[in-house]
């Protein structure tokens, strides 16, 4: 029997390690795994490498990896944290203790997706003649200046949706879908909070991830509502 | 002759007069998502915004509130009927593959041939931000630009070449400013509109690079809103 | 106001012309456009390039398009006639009549998401080491061999869907969807039928496809019920 | 002594047997496809087809049939619950992304550094098919073989080195075929289980690359199926 429940945050990030890469799904409050961001402190999880669209939402729920230095490098299309004064991603990218990747945000999405795809490059006329492809390999087709970008993979990858079943199938509310659908695809062990495990099985038409991407599953409430 | 440069409200407005029906529309974070607020009634212009939602609505108000459904501002949104949602990488792949009619993007500077510039500021301390303007400068079919036409300081943000890093080259297509409305064109910067109490000479001197006025060169609209 | 809706298959394939590239959905029975296909003959396109998984579904359906020698090209990953002896298009293909560009079906859908998608090329693995792929730019990721393959685009689309809205949104029974789907953002003009054009506008979980894809909507019968 | 070769019916069940509970598997036409009968009480496998179907359930009675709901052999099909349905690329996406656990195909030949040709026999007349092949050899986690041991005319399958054009190189696991269970290893073709009744030297000598025996070599069963 197929069966992704889990029943404790701990059994949720278990084998969460040493110098691993963590995606985050979530945008505009979103689909964001507060409750996983939070525990994230709690394990032994150093030297890490994160995938987030926004480092501010790591900042803002998982302060005390960057407090602790156990973020080594990020990949994101937004660096900048909250308010005029640094941050301390900010303080921590400007003394080198954090490198960045940024990408557009259509890359960094695109990325995403062909890391579970199987596809390991592609081309993207996105980010030409700007500082942020400087190095990257170059290429005109169709006349049109593109540039090679890579596949973007991960250990784990944490997320939040609206609603599972035990197969993992997963079904998101609004807007929540954003990076996750496409980061599900991309780690080796996906773990989602949701609102609601169902009895039985989602319908087909509810059905927005299938569940072969998914490893893990645990309810767990709003935490927008803590 | 005297003038009042227009507010960011009328720049929204007069912005918003040239989305026509049909068009599919991303607005960018600041005073492009103003225009949402004054589309010409009778027009059907849908609102594409990057995190995965086309029929953007209306601002939701306090009972419409669902945490669960934002645009790519972080503001909690309605859907229009029709409205439809997809992943990031959809939406990009919608971005980038040339579906998106017109974006409406801030900038920083916009230079004669049409580059932008409009993600990094240089703010000594803080780190970049990207987002999603690089893509929809280089795939929507139109890059229409709303800013202030100069900066506090009074240096010019229309230039012969952007100072700061470019978002993407070449892809500028009209700026609305408070004090004009300017074409990029293959030569160069074109005034279509310019304020009235405002002189020709006046606006070049404000303006970085050179200013070629329209044979029908017309008043820019300082409607109440 | 947004209306898509044609009425006469006449207005529905307005502008198919000499020497265009026309993509068309469907896989095993579902979402194939038979109602367009059959029409095609009709029209003054001559010179044609064909992107369909399967060259038979256009031997069966617009059988005319090849006896008068119209189809130049096709992209397909199955250009095998039905039954033991040679169709028309395996004729054509052996005496030259007509060249093909033989994909992988993986690599074939790709292609064609990547045409919708602005990305004008990407590396995969399927392939290495097989004829398919010879004279293709090879190079290793990861140490894994990949081939360069490049993406789709077409002048039409033609495709089968269950629903639609006077937006284009569609909606697809079952696995109407399969290369549809992607096809639809490929494609400088999407024509596509349509059991039904709903009364106002589709319901947010219904919408398969978002109208911003498709240019013409068309309501005709399932030509599978003549 | 003499033996029987297994039908089509118990190469799929044998084949079937080794389907572990909660895989995700991709079964090709003809005989793959007959695999689905004959899964193990209590276990759940999902089936995926690549025209867009993960939870493919069983053939549909002719109250069910539903002519947009197939799989990839154009077969009517049910669903079973929890199963999903996407389009032709996001197959893909989870086939070349290693997301199917196990890809059972026919074969035309096996190499014994697991080179597979099953795509082009070189029909005079006929066209190619590729198909989803070269997909699920390059993307599943495992790739399993079933076939006839030897052709019509008695020419051996299991080969040294493939003489028609390969799927995909270095990519079969096992070979289930009429006579025997066969692996593929670094050292070449392993057989775990040989028909009764037939000797190994038979086996070797219907076969086209040195065979090794594994030490708990079994008997390949022949159901009532």
């Amino acid at each position: 029997m197929i069966d992704k429940r889990v029943a404790s945050i701990d059994e949720a990030l278990a084998g969460l390690g040493d110098g691993m890469t963590i995606m985050f799904g979530g945008f505009g409050g979103a689909g964001v795994p507060i409750n996983l961001m939070r525990a994230l402190p709690g394990t032994p999880a150093n030297n890490l490498t994160i995938i987030s669209n926004s480092v501010r939402f790591l900042e803002d729920y998982a302060h005390a990896l960057f407090e602790e230095k156990r973020v080594r490098h990020a990949v994101a299309s937004a660096a900048r944290s909250r308010g005029a004064a640094s941050g301390i991603s900010e303080i921590q990218l400007a003394d080198g203790t954090l490198t960045l990747d940024i990408a557009p945000q259509g890359s960094f999405a695109e990325r995403i997706r062909a890391g579970g795809a199987g596809i390991p490059a592609f081309y993207t006329p996105t980010g030409v003649d700007t500082p942020v492809v400087e190095g990257k390999e170059h290429r005109e087709f169709n006349g049109r200046m593109c540039v090679l970008e890579t596949a973007l993979t991960a250990d784990f990858t944490l997320m939040r949706a609206d609603k599972a079943d035990r197969y993992g199938n997963l079904y998101f509310r609004g807007t929540q879908g954003n990076f996750g659908r496409d980061m599900a695809a991309a780690a080796k062990c996906t773990v989602v909070e949701v609102r609601e495990i169902v009895d039985g099985l989602l319908p087909q038409p509810e059905i927005h991830v299938p569940g072969v991407f998914v490893k893990r599953i645990i309810q767990l409430p709003d935490a927008r509502d803590a | 002759m005297s003038y009042k440069a227009l507010s960011r409200n009328q720049i929204a407005w007069r912005a918003a007069q040239d989305l026509e029906d049909g068009m599919v529309v991303n607005l960018g974070l600041g005073m492009p998502v103003l225009c949402a607020n004054y589309r010409p009634e009778g027009r059907e212009v849908l609102l594409q915004s990057e995190n995965g939602v086309l029929g953007v609505g209306p601002v939701a108000t306090p009972e419409q509130e669902d945490r669960d459904l934002t645009d790519a501002g972080s503001q909690l949104i309605t859907l229009i009927p029709g409205a439809s949602i997809f992943s990031s990488s959809d939406s990009f792949a919608m971005i980038r593959g040339g579906h998106i009619d017109v974006t409406l993007l801030g900038g920083f500077e916009v230079a004669a041939n049409g580059d932008l510039a409009n993600w990094d500021a240089d703010m000594p301390g803080k780190g970049p931000l990207i987002g999603g303007a690089m893509d929809l400068a280089v795939g929507a079919k139109e890059v229409r630009i709303m800013m202030q036409h100069n900066t506090r300081d009074g240096s010019p943000r229309l230039l012969e070449k952007c100072n700061y890093k470019l978002t993407a080259p070449s892809c500028v297509t009209r700026v609305y400013t408070d004090l004009a409305v300017v074409d990029v064109t293959a030569d160069g910067f074109v005034v279509r509109e310019i304020l009235d109490g405002l002189s020709r000479d006046e606006l070049q001197a404000k303006t970085g690079a050179k200013l070629t006025f329209a044979p029908d060169c017309g008043v820019l609209k300082t409607p109440a809103v």
